[in-house]
């Protein structure tokens, strides 16, 4: 166990240190760590990041990269110094996350110099079309479906949980394209103009009572045959590649840290009958409680860091952080509401509501990250199936599977 | 020996609930509080030929005069509909409050009107329960000072009873010096207000003699209990609906031994809690004595059973659980409000052990 | 709602009283309300209770019984004022419970004569064998089986659980008599001498370190075919009729609020750092938590006899009794042992230890009956299926079921 | 940066577990916790030659001096083999006494001792942690008077140390006046005594300079959860292993969902449990400012986790995990003791507060 970085990385850390004080402020945004959108101010410092190293750091110089070799250690050294200085990492969001590396790893060489560079750059922001109302846990349940006419494919259908879909100029999106083939087979991964006439945004407003994703309606919405990445069919083993790594990057443990500091504040702050919340024995067990889960999701993305220096499987390890931290996290909020008593029911609206509502606006967020992206019911198959090696429910035949609701 | 409801009571819990599905639709209740009023004022009007609106008023005062295990048995029917109307505050807590203190004069002029749905009161106490920061108010030389915080179904109210220790205070909501704030929460389909009192002269002034706020509040912890009881019984109901209809993996999620499982969790939490409420309800009444502590543990509990249930109702049904335009989310924030209202459960636990000189 | 009893059950109380009064201290024992073993003296005082009609009450006189209509506010009375006196309630166990309705119901005249009024008296004592090591959830899985020749059935096999096996003169058993037949189909009930050649009784030790059940092994042991009760191959169906009642003995809110009381005065008691344990706020805390769910289950019983009194079904409200019961006599002890502290880890045989082990004990015993009887697991597919009507698992063919745990 | 277990580690831990699983199996266990010592003395002696006895003793006094991490490797694998070892008591909480804070002499007498097996001791400093009735030591006169409860592995100690507030009493277990009682507990695979003291004379006294008992302390409770991450490790083993062997209705229980997913909450509870001990036990040697606060609340998370853990594993389980025959119910003992030594979790809860500040 050794917890220092070695010199080499210190130099590292230094030198970006000194880049985040010197040229910061050209960053947009006052304090926000990402971006997920587009916009001009973003663009332009985000090619000063990629000049530096600092941002699309992995992808290959040819496609806008930095063209660096992966390195986890580099990796969170720029996650805790821009994260320390508040500065905006630059692009971040589903096109450069997950688009990228399955265009890069399944896309033709066309596809790759089209869409890398302005993904990299942020002058193309990208929606993800995954879910849709009959297929949420159950992916390989879509119905959205494509028909090939000539070089043409004819999408109808409809998405939903898409976030920045609002902002977005490009989608990828599974879609259901031969019709015939069984359920995991017949799915093509697709490239979709926003623009594309027939494409329908509507806001999807959640309990939260905000609107923070959108539905996406296709009505003949016609894209070129091109426009599929990898093989016709294969949409299904393209998109597995990054959904591991989108359940990794949900209930990261700084989100943890950061609400467990806020509540520590609301607890030595909101004061019911002359007593600070923090001077209720009771509710300062829980909020111990809470500690220690929340260091120990810290020490578990250290380990899980660990684990991939080394170049090691995190075996189950690996599969537990977002059933811990989506639960911890609204945990967390559940304890902030109880410490502010009464005034804990107030919402956004009020200057009598700590922070406009922000710990019941997280209590429900991450409920909804709980349900959504795999619900905890789909996490505890993974990891009593892939991390313990129980078998597969099961296969049922549809006719006993149906029959069953009237028995 | 009869334990349980009624023909009556159930008969009542029927009635409600039709009045509710025909006049309060789940629609409407969304135009309800979408629009520039928190509660449906004709509905309400309309109830007090059920009864509803003067359930606890005196018969000589034109009410029902029902116990409170049937204002209990309305509670959880208005809980089941996420109705927009102000039981708990107005039928409840202000009627018990005038109820039990105010002389013969106010209570003539003012429970006709509570039971027949004209006019609605509202009770300021949340300082009996927490005192906070930044609220409070005095009374001094005829004139109310300060601030009242978390007024339950303050908003249009006619007039407030305003706690100050244990002095009442009655305000008309037209009061000069007088401050109506709403304050906006999680849970829409009840309202909340903040009031704000600047030399303000109470129309009259009674003292709560008899411990009748402690009672009233009592009576409100198994009001909100009974609401939270009515959310969870909706909550299970869609979540086993929602369940035996939407198809996973070719097969309806109701064959997933975890989804029923997360069902059966929900109604074994509810049936004995539904039994206390009964107990607690009826001891009220009739075993007054008993009543502060079970009305005090029967919230406690229902603050955590509720908000446990509706959490794995809510997971029951996945991604669609957690958007606007489903249903289900009325009764999640409504039990989210209801945890918190007249006490939490660590407040109400602490409460509950001083009770029985166990702290 | 109305909690008061009548005139006409206030005299038979007081009757009761007088008796209790009276004649109290003839009862064997000292203070232990049931007596599921025989002797003597608590057949002297059974058969004192049903001359009375406070024993045996619904079963007809012909058969050794008080011959009274059933009377749930009766047997609450009965149930409050033996309690409340601390007196023997007479001959309890699986006999009187269990095999005598059954047999009432299902037996020929010739085994109603024969077993029903010494099981009454206390004069012969019974244990119940349904489960096996094979079959706990599942007891139509069970393996014992007997083969039929000529007017002889010859039984081999185990049994497991068998409470109070060392004391009993017979056995009510299930037994596979027609292994051709479907699973459920294939079973008998039979009554078994206990002193039958090649039948073996063994202590079952527990993890509590005490063997309150047994297991019964059968070598050939050879019993009457008339000693079947019903129809061969009915067995499932006619121990299904008790099933039902057992579950809903076990877990009663008594108990639970003989435990609560218990855990109060542990923590008025146990001192630590000069402060009682009912002094610490957290610990407070859940006693509370704990005290509201045991009125609830107290409130719950006393709404279950109510549907009984109006002779409704009780519904779901009827199924969730164990479930929830043991569930809270667990975490009843649970809390006692930590109100004890690092004192809280001794058991029996040292001074040191309050109630030598008891909590431990109910700790460790709770946790039994919330595993035996029908699991949690079982209960929540009872509640599902039978409560709200939810669907019964489809059936997976075998070939999947079991490939699929190399899957 | 390389957060985890080294080569070393692993080697560690791998060794100490094919030890016992040859020296110590599980019938063996059963055969030493059913005789009259409470442990097993020569498997002990035999772990001197892998450095475990004396892992944590300076080299300079024969030992392996290893860091805590090591030791929590090694503790880790003990409590996975429900081992019937002194290793808490002796090789961690009375040898870091010793190092902290003996005389050169002292230290020089029995550290030597205790790392080559051939000696035990234990640290009777219960009262640290909680401050019982009836019990409790005093120094007077030069003689130590009283009663010292739950003294940890101090069945067949050949010496104790004595905390009296900060200072640290050497007795014999041959000392007159010195009685020795075995308390028997739920976990019979280690062995908690009670020492009655009559006018006795320790051998030697010190001062516990440099908080030497509470860092003794700490490292305990970082001890005890890594016993407690090896039981619950081998709890979840078994209970796979017997949920893919065991059928019901039929099938293999693991293919039933319920079953799975209790398998996968003991999994999803227990990964991040195991970052934090390794994280805790790097802290006490590298991170000393860190590391109360990490022993704390790691013992208070692996007390609540590991309680819930092997509750969870009995019920996989059913009826069988309830028997003695069957192994489970070693680890739900052994868990259900290591829950409540040093410190049960609200207890931990209110010091972690403390050590912050915030409380």
């Amino acid at each position: 166990m050794d917890l220092s970085y070695g010199p080499e990385y210190e130099t590292f850390r230094a030198e970006l240190r000194e880049f985040l004080q010197t040229r910061g402020d050209e960053a947009p945004g006052r304090a926000g760590e990402v971006a997920s959108l587009g916009g001009e101010s973003l663009v332009r410092w985000q090619k000063l990041l990629i000049e530096h190293g600092y941002a699309a750091r992995n992808i290959p110089k040819e496609y806008g990269g930095a063209g660096a070799e992966p390195d986890p250690l580099i990796a969170t050294i720029l996650s805790e110094e821009f994260g320390r200085a508040r500065v905006s990492r630059g692009v971040a969001g589903q096109g450069i996350d997950m688009l990228v590396p399955t265009l890069l790893e399944h896309g033709s060489e066309e596809q790759k110099r089209s869409y890398v560079p302005p993904t990299v750059t942020g002058e193309m922001v990208w929606c993800q079309g995954y879910s849709e109302p009959g297929a949420g846990s159950d992916l390989a349940a879509i119905q959205t479906h494509g028909r090939v006419e000539g070089d043409t494919l004819v999408i109808n259908g409809q998405k939903i949980w898409t976030s920045t879909a609002q902002f977005s100029q490009m989608m990828f999106a599974l879609v259901r394209t031969e019709p015939e083939a069984a359920k995991h087979a017949g799915i093509s991964y697709v490239l979709v103009p926003m623009d594309t006439p027939g494409l329908d945004v509507r806001p999807l407003k959640t309990m939260t009572g905000h609107a923070e994703f959108n539905e996406v309606f296709f009505d003949e919405v016609r894209v070129p045959v091109a426009n599929i990445v990898g093989r016709r069919g294969q949409g299904w083993k393209i998109a597995n590649t990054t959904l591991g790594h989108e359940r990794n990057m949900l209930g990261s443990s700084a989100t943890s840290e950061g609400l467990y500091e806020g509540v520590v504040r609301v607890m030595r702050e909101e004061q019911v009958d002359g007593h600070s919340a923090l001077e209720s024995p009771v509710l300062r067990d829980r909020l111990m409680s809470l500690q220690a889960k929340t260091i120990a999701m810290k020490c578990h993305a250290m380990r899980l860091l660990g684990s991939r220096l080394r170049g090691e499987s995190s075996g189950v390890a690996g599969l537990v952080t977002k059933l811990n931290g989506c639960q911890l996290n609204h945990d967390l909020a559940g304890l902030a509401i109880d410490a502010m008593g009464e005034g804990g029911v107030l919402y956004r609206g009020t200057d009598r509501s700590r922070e406009n509502g922000r710990w019941q606006f997280q209590y429900m967020f991450q409920l909804g990250l709980i349900i959504g992206g795999g619900t905890a019911q789909i996490q505890k198959n993974i990891i009593s199936e892939r991390g313990l090696g129980m078998p597969r429910e099961p296969k049922v035949a549809a006719s006993a599977a149906k029959s069953g609701v009237k028995g | 020996m009869d334990f349980g409801l009624s023909e009556e009571q159930l008969l009542l819990a029927e009635t409600v609930t039709r009045f509710l599905d025909e006049r309060l639709p789940v629609p409407r209740v969304r135009e309800v509080i979408d629009g520039d009023e928190s509660i449906d004022p004709d509905a309400w009007r309309a109830l007090a030929e059920l009864g509803v609106t003067g359930c606890l008023v005196p018969e000589t005062h034109g009410g029902a005069e029902l116990s409170l295990l049937d204002a209990a048995v309305i509670a959880t029917a208005l809980g089941h509909g996420a109705a927009p109307l102000p039981f708990l505050g107005s039928a409840t807590l202000a009627t018990l409050v005038l109820r039990g203190a105010a002389s013969p004069a106010v209570q003539s002029e003012w429970l006709p009107r509570l039971a027949d749905g004209s006019a609605r009161m509202a009770l300021a106490a949340a300082e009996r329960i927490e005192q906070r920061q930044d609220s409070g108010v005095t009374f001094e030389g005829g004139r109310l000072q300060g601030t009242a915080l978390f007024v339950i179904d303050g908003a249009g109210a006619d007039a407030y009873l305003v706690a100050v220790g244990d002095d009442v205070h009655l305000v008309p909501a037209s009061a000069d010096g007088l401050a109506i704030k709403a304050l906006p929460t999680i849970d829409r389909t009840r309202g909340l207000v903040e009031l704000g009192f600047e030399a303000v002269a109470p129309a009259d002034s009674f003292l709560a003699v008899g411990a009748a706020l402690d009672r009233a509040v009592d009576a409100g912890r198994v009001i909100v209990s009974a609401d939270i009881l009515g959310s969870c019984d909706r909550a299970i109901s869609m979540s086993v609906a929602y369940a035996m209809d939407r198809e996973q993996f070719g097969r309806p999620i109701a064959t997933f031994q975890a989804v029923k499982h997360l069902c059966a969790e929900m109604v074994a939490a509810i049936e004995p809690a539904r039994s206390l409420l009964w107990y607690a309800g009826h001891s009220w009444d009739e075993i007054p004595e008993e009543s502060a502590l079970l009305a005090t543990l029967c919230k406690a509990h229902f603050s955590t059973v509720g908000h446990d249930l509706v959490r794995i109702a809510t997971q029951v049904h996945g991604g669609i659980g957690f958007t606007d335009e489903y249903d289900l989310q009325l009764w999640f924030k409504r039990v989210g409000l209801s945890r918190q209202l007249l006490g939490g459960p660590e407040k109400l636990n602490a409460h509950a052990a001083e009770l029985q000189g166990l702290a």
